[in-house]
């Protein structure tokens, strides 16, 4: 049925069908605390999708990208409220830094690999984390701070509906950006540095190049969310750019699928709902959310939208 | 001020040999599967919880330490069975994952049974510190590093003089040809976390007495170990000890002369510049992927 | 003017060199065989010229440019290629998509163009997909067109690695072992794609242990023993020359 | 008629469970005890209560999740500074009146029109330890706190006060929460010279591993800790090295110890004794910060009459006199709080029990 | 028959690499298989080892049913393979890959065993303490052979144990197939030099995707036209 679709649309599929979730969703919200939720599930979803470049496609693994999360929302609080910026020119700032910061550390971190790069990464994410914890005359230390309202061209985003259709659009965006480079010479160099990096090297590939690339692309989605994460959230505390946290986006990929934009998305928002909906369950909580991570891993090792896809192709096929 | 310097490195010393005994763990599991066992801390958590539940039920020390050995090593293996084993063509991230879902279910399971107060165990020879010159040391220390010591020359006599230690090794680099030698690969994960979960009961139940022990003790001495383990040289049982004990006496020198805030960024940065020059460790392996 | 020209070249690993003082050149437009005992050095010789080691001393000269410890994504720039005995494909990818990956230094590559995927990179890819399935198809691989790498058998991948190589548009190509695990109808097709190949003007150097193969496409041949040289020679030469048929060939050649 | 709706966010689980956990003890208990009485004036009390993990941007989004899906009529809770400070945000401008349970100054200075708290601030410990660091004539003092929330701001609040009381702060040293061993910091701090009192402001486990480690090295200078780590579990920790520690807390620990007088007696020692009856353990001041929480509100209610979200607010700020565990509360438009130092005694550890020293 | 296999089949995912196979092998016996690239040689020996799942079929060794016995049962038994691709244990010293050949042998003395192997192929004995994974191509596969005799298994598997050797040694490999055909040993060969291979082996199979398309005294198979225009390059 989908084979129908010119060749153009077919390559975003998953896109279209995300689009439309987003159209009829808040349908389906009934009050802010709806929303909110909606709302960060999409702002990890960014987060995700821009990390499974990294680990997915290119194989690299990172512990730590909750610290280039957590550095865009400080750049964004730090900036907008102690030095009156307006919030574009933060996110942009944000952005620019941690693309810097990125760069600066690939080099030397990428030569790593396996447990020893997600070690490292480990490593910068705890100690990026400690400074902004300790440093408390400039981020508050660990009760944190606010951003100043998210303003753009005069608009203030102010409500709860306001910031999903933005989170909504943002998060589109990076989808569509995603699909696309992964779709290219570029996409497909980081997943054959992935597959056998010796023989990306000999064909042509400066591997080191392309991995230090996607790292900092990644790093950059996340401060674009962590950005607008900032202005969202009430307060921006240490505890979002801790070692748990990174670990949690790690999770979302694997879960929603390696190599998988779409998969990212849905790990991400599943990830997030889940433990909202399980808070009920009180003491229970951990058991079910472990289980259910470990009963998906074993039964789905290649993650929620591969595996479904792989089944839905299977009943297409003749 | 010879004397602080002592007692600094003393500090580092007991800290360091608890992060070198979960670091062990983390290499056993490696040395058999290339999985990095996110439950470690778990383990260490249900020898020393177990411990602590037995003894106030009146099972005497020592009865009390074995049975809750055992009950760590069942869950361990109940680990690789139910949850690691039938995952078999999942690689090795999603493994990871399983085993982060793990210690959740059982930090989860751990709180459920034996509730969130925090518990101490007496200490095995008393609480009277010794003196060094001029430093002091508490005797429950030594035993922390006694232990460590006997267990690494265990481990290291395991891996490098005994076939099955051997068998271990080649089922990590190798699973399908260990199986076509003859190795039973799904026993050798099974014994594999077994013995993790040995090491990480025993260690639960020495560093009690030092660092307490909750429910969520885990997550702590978790990272802690992986660190030592990956700074060491993963699956090296020399490296991780001397990895923990590095982790350890780094943050104590920190805190004592540098600055207590930063005593931790100091510990990972040595483990960053360690990597960029020995980028599998200091004791680590280096690839051997020819082409 | 030699296309490659190697001088006094040595690696040593710890203690025992690979390749020892080492000295051999290659003339554009002609098959040139390496052949030697197994651990001989063949394979490390390959490492050094394509930039996988560094050398410990001596030169590698290509197209009259040092490139000794060049690195290998370099050199393909500079137009060499090659394949490998332990095999190096992307198991993660599809059969074409492996080939994609060679053509990838003539490809646009700019970040933003990919991101935004401008018209001019999805017709880029769609003509890159076909030109890489008729390499396909020039290997002896048509049936693979839609295959994943990873459930194809051995034979198969060896030749999935030379469609990679050519899809590179190399100047000078290096096959390490192409025929191993090729029965010997599989070796004669390889045999004429090699001869094809050179035809087209790359200059090829073939390791093989196949001496069938070696002999009948060989313009010349250099014998490798402990990592230095044997012999080199015509294949009629080699084939009479009585230290390689006591180090290599035996009375089987 | 309705239920009257209560929310609570608690850290029931995380770094501070040693303090979540008692609060949510104590809220269950007493709303059903209640709603098995019958409830506030002929309604249920409804209670949702949901573990923040000590994450700050987790409470946030529970407080939303409270006042916008369940529709509370009121918040109690925030375990922690961090987790309240947080919630404000989301409470104040929602206008929905807030009790938390935490002790930072920030949350009531400067006053929100919808905040209020029940346990004495950190500034407050600071004050009672320092006067009685200058009644001994210990004026020269080495600050030892966690490096978190909690251990910051005290740690922050008695770098302020310190001056009013003449205590100059000569060695400020930090420990993680989770840290094993912190003798490295107290050796530094017994080789500053003149040091003649140790103070630590922390939580969890991490006092006890620093008042052990302080036997250990054989300290002699007199070691103070804040009000948190009033519960028994940290003499139990702590063990034999606790003797001698001080400490500020509310009357509850050593309700036996208060003078018959004191009006606080008879509420403490009731509430000390139904709460170890239900939990065999011992009661801890921050049960009595909730049960402080629970009573205000569900006194407000009654005078208002109603669980009208701006009534119960104004009720709230009038409550006066009202005698709980942690002092007798009186409140005011410009105070959200309403203790003073009075209700807050100095202890200290003997024999491993609170002795009451002032 | 030592071996008797019958209606094997097996798949990868939806493709069926096996399709009712029939082979077998008395004691003593050297059979050769051979067949074009991926006509599924090597999934036929690692349904054997136990390596790969089976669909349908059974498998008897000496009388037992084996169909369903683990991998490390049927190496217990005696059944030892060189596997494709030679799948030496990288970061093992050779001595320690050629130990773990003797892992299901209890109480065997693996000193002597050892020396032979050294023997036969001098080059291992220098790399002794050598990382496998460093060894050229060659040296591995010289390994693997090595390793698996280590076992003194009852059937040998081979899977091209020629490929990547030097004349002299796909000699040498051949001659010692026959050594261990004339002390007793049972083998099954595939081999891509399928011209020498029938010319060693008792009985040959023609394999063609996933089917045995003929069977027969090695001799006639050397004779046999179709063979020789699709194996043999004649
Ligand atoms: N990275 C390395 N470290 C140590 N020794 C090495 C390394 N690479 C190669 N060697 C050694 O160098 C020698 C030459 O190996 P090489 O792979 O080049 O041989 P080859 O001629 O290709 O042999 P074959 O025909 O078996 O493929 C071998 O003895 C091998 O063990
Ligand atoms: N892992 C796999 N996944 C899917 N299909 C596979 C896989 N391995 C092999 N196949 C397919 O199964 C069939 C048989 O492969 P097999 O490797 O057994 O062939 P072979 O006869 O050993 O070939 P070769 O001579 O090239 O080694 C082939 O069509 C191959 O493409
Ligand atoms: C002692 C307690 C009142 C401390 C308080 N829960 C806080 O974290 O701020
Ligand atoms: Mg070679
Ligand atoms: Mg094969």
């Amino acid at each position: 049925m989908t084979s129908m679709l010119p060749p153009a649309l077919q390559r975003h599929r998953g896109l279209i069908v995300l689009a439309a979730v987003i159209a009829v969703l808040p349908l389906a919200l009934r009050n802010d605390y709806h929303y909110d939720v909606v709302i960060n599930a999409g702002l990890n979803a960014i987060v995700v999708v821009g990390l499974n470049l990294l680990i997915g496609y290119a194989g690299q693994i990172s512990l730590g990208h909750a610290a280039f999360f957590g550095l865009g929302a400080y750049a964004s609080a730090i900036l907008t409220t102690t030095y009156g910026w307006p919030a574009l020119g933060a996110m942009a700032a944000g952005i620019a830094v941690v693309g810097i910061l990125a760069y600066v550390i690939a080099r030397p971190i990428l030569r790593l690999k396996g447990h020893y790069l997600a070690m490292a990464t480990l490593g910068i994410g705890v100690i990026i984390s400690i400074v902004l914890n300790t440093e408390a005359q400039v981020t508050g230390g660990p009760d944190g701070m606010s951003a100043a309202p998210f303003t753009v061209l005069g608009y203030t985003f102010a409500t709860e509906q306001s910031w999903y259709w933005l989170v909504g659009g943002a998060l589109l965006l990076t989808v569509w950006l995603s699909t696309n480079l992964i779709d290219s010479p570029i996409g497909r160099a980081l997943r054959a540095l992935h597959g056998a990096e010796i023989g990306a090297r000999v064909v042509g590939i400066d591997t080191t190049r392309y991995k230090v690339l996607i790292f900092v692309i990644s790093a950059m989605f996340a401060s674009f969310a962590g950005s607008l994460f900032a202005h969202h959230t009430p307060t921006v505390t240490p505890s979002i750019l801790g070692f748990i946290k990174s670990v949690e986006f790690v999770v979302m990929a694997v879960f929603g699928g390696m190599a998988s934009v779409m998969g990212s998305v849905v790990g991400a928002v599943i990830m997030t709902l889940l433990p909202n909906a399980l808070a009920a369950f009180e003491d229970f909580e951990p058991i079910i959310l472990g289980g259910i991570m470990m009963g998906t891993m074993i039964f789905m090792p290649k993650g929620l939208v591969p595996t479904i896809a792989k089944l839905l192709r299977r009943k297409e096929a003749p | 001020m010879i004397e602080s310097m002592i007692q600094f490195i003393l500090a580092g010393l007991t800290s360091g040999a608890i992060y070198a005994l979960v670091g062990l763990g983390f290499s056993i599991i490696y040395n058999a599967s290339h999985v990095i066992n996110f439950a470690q801390g778990e383990f260490i958590v249900i020898g020393g919880m177990s411990t602590v539940a037995l003894l106030a039920a009146g099972v005497p020390l020592p009865l009390a330490i074995v049975l809750a050995t055992l009950v760590t090593m069942l869950v361990g293996m109940a680990l690789a069975k139910f949850a690691i084993q039938p995952a078999k063509d999942a690689d090795v991230v999603a493994l990871i994952i399983i085993t982060i879902g793990a210690s959740i279910f059982l930090r989860g399971v751990v709180q459920l049974v034996f509730g969130k107060d925090i518990h101490s165990l007496p200490a095995f020879s008393g609480e009277t510190p010794l003196n060094l010159m001029g430093a002091t040391l508490m005797p429950q220390s030594l035993w922390v590093m006694g232990i460590s010591s006997a267990l690494i020359v265990v481990i290291a006599w395991f891996f490098n003089a005994t076939l099955a230690g051997k068998a271990m090794l080649a089922t990590a680099y190798n699973a399908l040809a260990a199986r076509l030698m003859g190795v039973d690969t799904k026993w050798v994960l099974l014994s594999a976390f077994a013995l993790s979960a040995l090491l990480g009961a025993v260690g639960g139940i020495v560093v009690t007495p030092i660092t307490f022990v909750s429910y969520e003790s885990g997550i702590m001495l978790g990272l802690k170990g992986f660190s030592a383990a990956v700074l060491g040289g993963l699956g090296n049982g020399v490296g991780a000890v001397a990895g923990g004990l590095i982790l350890g006496i780094v943050e104590a020198l920190s805190a004592g002369y540098l600055s207590s805030a930063y005593k931790d960024a100091i510990a990972f940065i040595i483990i960053l510049v360690v990597l960029v020059f020995r980028p599998n460790g200091l004791f680590g392996k280096k690839g051997i992927d020819r082409v | 003017m030699s296309l490659l020209k190697v001088t006094n070249l040595t690696k040593s690993f710890g203690g025992v060199s690979a390749i020892r003082d080492l000295s051999f050149t290659i003339e554009a437009g002609t098959i040139h065989s390496i052949i030697g005992p197994n651990g001989a050095g063949k394979t490390t010789l390959f490492n050094l010229i394509t930039g996988v080691y560094t050398p410990s001393s001596g030169s590698v000269r290509f197209n009259d440019r040092e490139v000794g410890g060049v690195e290998p994504h370099k050199l393909a720039e500079l137009g060499m290629n090659r394949t490998f005995q332990n095999l190096q494909i992307f198991h993660n990818m599809s059969a074409v998509e492996n080939v994609m990956v060679g053509a990838h230094l003539h490809l646009q590559k700019g970040l933003l163009h990919s991101m935004l995927r401008l018209p001019s990179l999805a017709r880029s890819e769609r003509e890159t997909r076909e030109q890489c399935w008729e390499l396909m198809d020039f290997v002896g691989l048509a049936q693979y067109r839609h295959t994943e790498a990873s459930a194809m058998s051995y034979g198969a991948l060896k030749r999935l690695e030379i469609a990679r190589a050519l899809a590179a548009k190399p100047k000078l190509l290096l096959l390490d072992e192409p025929a191993a695990g090729l029965n010997d109808t599989e070796t004669r097709e390889v045999d004429e794609v090699i001869k094809r190949i050179a035809a087209q003007g790359i200059t090829v150097v073939l390791v093989e242990h196949d001496m069938k193969m070696v002999m009948g496409i060989s313009d010349h041949i250099l014998v490798l023993d402990y990592g230095a040289k044997l012999a080199e020679g015509t294949p009629a030469e080699i084939r009479s020359n009585p230290d390689v048929i006591a180090a290599y060939l035996g009375t089987v050649g | 008629a309705d239920p009257v709706k209560i929310g609570a966010f608690l850290s029931v689980t995380g770094p501070a469970s040693f303090l979540g956990e008692p609060e949510k003890k104590t809220l269950e208990m007493y709303v059903d005890r209640l709603n098995k009485q019958g409830g506030v004036q002929g309604r249920k009390i409804e209670l949702t209560v949901y573990d923040d993990g000590g994450a700050p941007d987790k409470a946030a989004t529970f407080a939303k999740r409270l006042i916008q899906s369940d529709n509370v009529d009121i918040l109690i809770g925030g375990t922690t500074t961090g987790t309240s400070m947080a919630a404000i945000k989301i409470a104040d401008p929602a206008g929905v009146p807030f009790i938390s349970l935490a002790g930072g100054i920030d949350i009531v200075d400067p006053v929100k029109k919808w905040v209020f708290k029940t346990p004495h601030t950190d500034r407050m410990a600071a004050e009672k330890v320092f006067s009685d660091m200058k009644k001994r004539g210990l004026t020269k003092v080495a600050l030892i706190s966690e490096n978190a929330g909690f251990g910051k701001s005290g740690h922050d609040q008695s770098l302020l006060v310190a001056p009013q009381y003449g205590i100059e702060i000569v060695a400020d040293e930090v420990y993680s929460p989770k840290d094993p061993d912190v003798t490295a910091q107290l050796t530094k701090i017994k080789n500053t010279a003149g040091v003649q009192a140790i103070f630590n402001f922390g939580f969890g486990q991490g006092p006890a591993i620093v008042t052990k480690n302080y036997k250990q090295l054989g300290i002699t200078q007199p070691l103070y800790q804040s009000h948190g780590v009033a519960s028994k579990d940290f003499i139990r920790l702590a063990g034999d090295a606790s003797e001698g520690v001080r400490l500020p807390a509310a009357g509850l620990v050593i309700a036996s110890q208060l003078a018959a007088t004191d009006p606080q007696k008879p509420v403490v020692t009731a509430f000390k004794s139904e709460y170890e009856a239900a939990f065999k353990t011992e009661v801890s001041t921050f049960a009595g910060h909730a049960y402080d929480g629970l009573q205000i509100a569900l006194a407000a209610i009654l005078r208002a009459g109603s669980s009208d979200k701006a009534k119960v607010r104004d009720e709230i700020e009038k409550t006066s006199g009202y005698v709980g565990t942690g002092g007798i509360v009186s409140m005011s438009a410009t105070d959200h709080m309403g203790l003073n130092l009075s209700a807050f005694h100095m202890v200290e550890i003997s024999k491993g029990d609170w002795k009451m020293v002032d | 028959m030592l071996l008797e296999i019958q209606g094997l089949e097996s798949h990868y995912g939806r493709v069926k690499a096996l399709k009712g196979v029939d082979v077998a092998v008395k004691p003593g016996e050297l059979v050769a298989l051979v067949g074009a690239n991926g006509a599924g040689k090597t999934t036929l020996l690692r349904a054997l080892s136990g390596v790969q799942s089976i669909s349908a079929g059974s498998i008897r060794f000496d009388g037992h049913d084996i169909t369903r016995l683990p991998a490390h049962k049927r190496v217990q038994l005696g059944i030892a393979q060189v596997p494709e691709g030679r799948q030496v244990f990288g970061p093992m010293s050779v001595e320690d890959n050629l130990l773990m050949g003797t892992y299901r042998r209890r109480g065997a003395k693996p000193a002597d065993d050892m020396e032979r192997m050294y023997d036969t192929f001098p080059i291992l004995k220098t790399k002794r303490k050598q990382a496998a994974g460093l060894l050229s191509g060659g040296q591995q596969q010289m390994l693997a052979m090595a390793r698996a005799l280590m076992s003194n298994p009852r059937l040998l598997l081979l899977d091209e144990p020629s490929m990547g050797l030097a004349p002299l040694l796909v000699g040498e490999i051949f001659n010692a197939v026959e050594r261990l055909k004339a002390q007793g040993m049972t083998i099954l060969l595939v081999e891509q030099n399928a011209f020498q291979a029938l010319g060693i082996a008792d009985r040959g199979y023609v394999m063609e995707t996933g089917d045995i398309t003929m069977a027969d005294d090695a001799q006639v198979l050397l004779g046999d036209e179709r063979v020789k225009a699709a194996y043999l390059g004649l």
